[in-house]
């Protein structure tokens, strides 16, 4: 058997080692690679920068759970600083069940309060609401009738200032969606923007990326967060580097590996091939 | 101490689910049948939440709505008639309503969000941009990409076997395969943020618990023993 | 008898579809404020009725995985922990706060918080290896389509990386113009057509064709 | 118009327009005129693999995806893998494979329960029904997966076929199969999902050769027939763009006014 036979046939766990060894050696050795800025970390940063206006009101919506936290949490934090630093109202709600639980670990590194934010007048938090798209609709015509109680106090909504501006989806002025799958942007679109005219900015994960990419140049997205890379040139951006900036060389390490394999296979599938004829 | 087993146990768990790389194994289906387990039940309580909350929440504002929570409640129950032979038919009813409203909610958003909205964005596509070549190649490039791929799905007639669908059928397929090749790239940047997640959290980089990484050699190390250890001595006899 | 058999009518599941699917569509289209008050409730309906669905999995789970235990079948041991796990968190998440149930009860937030999390994040990364893998036995250019797949794959794989943008920024010029045309043509017309599969399925149902999900006789015939 | 709602009149018209052509396709089936459908390898090949299976001695699994049937988008998918089964579930009961159907939604277990049991029942070997094979695995996304990976794994089926709307899992469940050597027919509208089905799996349905795989396996003439309409919208859909570009590049904002109406 030649060399190239043993590639084609190669075992996977051998594989499966390679990708250990090419993932922890950056996170224990950290290289300090250079992060050039994409145009797609300037859009978003221009955006929140520049179309969130004083006195606005926005939902910021973790639609993820635990599992989507490392390549999203750094994005949502970094994008939570952004906010907080503007005068605008925030509600904070989530179609996961685990969303909540996100925003709680969220607020354990950034706290609203140190902004000068009033948990009741400036933002709120509902939680989870279930029923993901169906719940969604229902949620535009009615804040009142779908979420019973807030999430942090479990006191009815009538009893929060900021609620007493806020009863339909016309009262809101921009989505932040923060996903990993359904429901997501598309439900939000459905529900909220072709019903309602609601904008909305999406971050999501890399798998989701190609499928935002329609609704972006239609439109209907105004900006969009694809996936770790871009959040590491954002916080570059912010001048606050954190979690993202900090993954980002095992990224390179890991893609580098994946364009290696790539590479070798297909030579070894060509030397094959030759070799038969 | 509540700590340390709190830190071993999601490091554990977390390593049972990694071994099954190396071969299907006792530890990964002890990490398989809790998250069974454990995934089941967590369902049921967040649904039986869900339900209280939406009875003190507006349910029970009226007598009328208290009606109609029961009867609601009722067609919830025939869920269960799938469990008897004799009531066997019965869970079709909240099926064809729970069905119908899926379907509903398709037919009202549907054709705005993904048909007209994407139909207004190909308009605005204009074939000649006054100044910009490069735009002018691009917007004719997804003005010829974007019907080829429509019409690659075209599954009925004689005239899906013309000549000229030939071609369209070719620019289909490889506009296609470059559109997938990048839903490969951006899978892969997610996945691999997802296992540096989990890398950063085995080798206790913060926030997670520094006491990760101690519990993360030893466990690997036994893990992979044991499973090393076993194939080692139960090798079997080569085949004549 | 003679009412079980009218009861048994298929006609009665595929008139609740028709009416369910109406009630949602005429008031996104016609202006009849009744209708939409009818509408919201029953969507609210729905979505009970949905949650009044979630013991069928565990009778179904405990069904599977106590026949297991009770013939002692391959495996039966693990069958043990599932039903195990299974009646921990159902009786620890029952939501009466007034007794310390619930999501807030702290077996309940241990368990979720050190097992089912580490679970469910291992179980999604874990496909980082299956990828890799994947890269090195199946993304070959065998013919023209896969060589394509390859490169235009192989180009973003490289687009996302600094490693790879930082040397050579033109990479992340062609990634990004992957991106934006051929990738954003194949989701654009995908998404089109699947607007019209759906408008037909609805059809299909509507009429009483697509019977798909109210297929099968059961019972005793 | 106050009757009709502003802003939603041309979708209502597009609507009306589609769903007329599908039902005046399906009114010509009943009448006897069917159209031609075009070939879909994938679809061909179901039987070749659990032929397979049956040679090997080992089980067909089939599954309909992972979503509820109420999604906009992912609840036709559902149906449509649901349609699959029924199809592999009468073929597996006719050369006697045993089938293995791993499901993720409590609501749509009775469904697929029903259809296994319906085809054994229609044979004549209503006793041979084995309730386990329809298994509800979990509703978590990746407790479903890890125990779909894991019953594979101890199974080794012979043939893996996955219609429906597919996440994450897509991977996870066609490598693994992959790996134990699984004939693998694949298919799913999700886009992001495609190409890993693409490169892991013998044969893969596209995006809306889902819809069509139900009506291409039953043959039934009013299935077909409903295609036949999809394809004038599509039709439809591709001059709509056309001549609203055309006429945009010469500057006239009509067909954009035309849609907002």
């Amino acid at each position: 058997m030649s060399i190239m036979d043993k590639i084609n046939n190669l075992d996977r766990r051998i594989i499966y080692l390679l990708a250990w060894i090419f993932v922890l050696y950056p996170l224990i050795f950290p290289l300090g690679l250079p992060i050039p800025i994409s145009s797609d970390a300037r859009a978003w940063h221009s955006y929140v920068e520049n179309n969130i206006h004083d006195g606005d009101t926005v939902i910021f919506a973790p639609m993820y759970g635990t599992s989507g936290m490392p390549e999203l949490f750094p994005m949502t934090v970094a994008t939570m600083k952004h906010i907080l630093e503007k005068d605008v109202k925030f509600v904070v709600l989530s179609f996961w069940t685990e969303g909540p639980l996100v925003f709680n670990a969220l607020l354990r590194q950034v706290d609203p309060a140190d902004y000068g934010k009033v948990y009741g007048v400036d933002w709120i938090n509902l939680g989870y609401i279930p029923g993901s798209e169906t719940a969604m609709g229902a949620l535009a015509t009615s804040f009142q009738n779908s979420v019973a109680n807030d999430y942090v106090e479990r006191r009815p909504l009538s009893d929060f200032p900021i609620m007493e501006n806020i009863y339909t989806a016309t009262d809101i002025d921009l989505i932040i969606s923060f996903e990993t799958g359904t429901p997501g942007a598309p439900e939000w679109l459905r529900q909220w923007n072709t019903a309602y005219g609601v904008n909305i900015i999406v971050g999501c994960i890399g798998v989701s990326v190609p499928g935002m990419i329609p609704y972006v140049t239609s439109g209907q997205i105004s900006a969009l967060m694809p996936g770790l890379t871009v959040s590491a040139e954002y916080e570059l951006l912010l001048q606050k580097p954190g979690l993202a900036v900090a993954g980002v060389d095992a990224v390179s390490t890991s893609h580098l590996l994946i364009v290696l394999l790539v590479v070798i296979g297909n030579i070894a599938f060509f030397m094959t091939k030759e070799e038969e004829k | 101490m509540v700590e340390m087993i709190a830190a071993w146990t999601a490091v554990f768990f977390t390593l049972g689910i990694y071994s099954l790389l190396y071969r299907e194994n006792p530890w990964y289906r002890i990490a398989e049948s809790v998250y069974l387990g454990v995934a089941v039940g967590y369902g049921v309580s967040v649904d039986l939440l869900y339900i209280r909350n939406q009875w003190t929440g507006q349910w029970n504002d009226s007598a009328g709505m208290m009606l109609l929570f029961a009867i609601v409640l009722f067609i919830g129950i025939l869920w269960y008639g799938r469990f008897n032979k004799s009531t066997f038919f019965l869970y079709r009813w909240p099926l064809a309503i729970v069905v119908g409203t899926g379907i509903g909610l398709a037919l009202r958003t549907v054709i705005d969000a993904q048909f007209l909205q994407q139909i207004a964005s190909q308009v605005r596509t204009p074939f000649y941009v006054a100044g910009n070549m490069g735009a002018t190649i691009n917007n004719i490039l997804v003005q010829i990409m974007v019907p080829s791929v429509l019409l690659y799905f075209w599954f009925t007639g004689t005239a899906r076997e013309s000549a000229p669908m030939k071609v369209v059928e070719k620019i289909a397929r490889y506009t296609m395969m470059a559109g997938f090749g990048s839903a490969y790239g951006y899978t892969v940047l997610t996945r691999y943020s997802l296992f540096i997640g989990r890398s950063q959290f085995l080798l206790g980089i913060p926030p997670n618990d520094p006491e990760n990484q101690l519990a993360f050699w030893i466990i690997a190390f036994i893990m992979l023993a044991s499973m090393i250890g076993w194939d080692m001595t139960h090798k079997k006899a080569p085949v004549a | 008898m003679k009412m079980g058999e009218v009861l048994k009518r298929i006609e009665i599941p595929i008139a609740l579809t028709i009416i369910a699917t109406l009630l949602q569509v005429l008031p996104y289209y016609f202006d009849i404020p009744a209708l939409s008050s009818v509408a919201s409730t029953t969507t609210n309906a729905v979505l009970l009725i949905v949650a009044y669905a979630t013991f069928v999995g565990v009778i179904s789970i405990l069904l599977v995985h106590g026949k297991r235990v009770q013939r002692r079948s391959e495996g039966w041991h693990f069958s043990i922990l599932v039903v195990v796990f299974v009646a921990i968190m159902v009786l620890t998440g029952l939501p009466l706060q007034e007794f310390g149930l619930g999501t807030n009860n702290s077996i309940f937030n241990w368990i979720f918080t050190y097992i089912l999390t580490p679970l469910g994040g291992t179980t999604y990364s874990i496909l980082a290896f299956f990828i890799t893998s994947a890269a090195v036995r199946a993304f070959k250019a065998r013919n023209i389509e896969a060589a394509i797949v390859l490169v235009s794959g192989t180009l973003m794989v490289m687009g996302n990386a600094p490693i790879f943008t930082n040397s050579v920024p033109v990479l992340a010029d062609i990634s990004l113009w992957i991106r934006n045309i051929p990738n954003m043509a194949t989701m654009r017309g995908v998404m089109i057509g699947a607007a019209l599969g759906a408008v037909a399925l609805a059809v299909r149902t509507l009429m009483g064709i697509e019977r798909g999900y109210l297929r099968g006789g059961g019972g005793d015939e | 118009m106050a009757f009709l709602i502003q802003g939603r009149v041309f979708g209502l018209v597009c609507l009306l327009f589609i769903m007329a052509a599908v039902a005046y396709y399906i009114k010509r089936a009943q009448a006897g005129v069917v159209p031609k459908v075009r070939r879909i390898p994938g679809i061909d090949a179901i039987d070749e693999s659990i032929g397979r299976a049956v040679e090997m001695g080992r089980p067909v699994f089939c599954s309909h995806g992972i979503a509820t049937l109420r999604d906009a988008t992912a609840g036709p998918q559902t149906i449509a893998g649901l349609s699959v089964l029924n199809y592999v579930a009468k073929r597996c009961v006719a050369v006697g494979a045993k089938i293995v159907v791993p499901v993720r939604q409590p609501e749509v277990w009775p469904i697929a329960a029903d259809i296994v049991e319906t085809e054994y029942k229609l044979a004549g070997k209503g006793a041979e029904f084995d309730p386990e094979c329809v298994q509800f695995l979990s509703s978590q996304q990746f407790g479903f997966s890890s125990s779909y990976m894991g019953l594979m794994m101890r199974d080794k089926p012979g043939a893996n076929i996955m219609v429906g709307a597919y996440w994450a899992e897509s991977l996870q469940l066609s490598e693994t199969g992959a790996r134990i050597g699984a004939m693998q027919i694949t298919g799913t509208a999700q886009t992001s999902q495609i190409p890993f089905f693409l490169v892991t799996s013998d044969y893969c349905l596209i995006g809306e050769e889902i819809f069509s795989a139900g009506a291409y396996l039953t043959n039934d003439a009013m299935l077909i027939a409903s295609l036949a309409g999809q394809d004038v919208g599509r039709i439809f859909a591709v001059l709509l763009g056309l001549l609203g570009a055309i006429v945009m590049t010469v500057g006239s904002r009509i067909f954009l006014d035309l849609f907002a109406m």
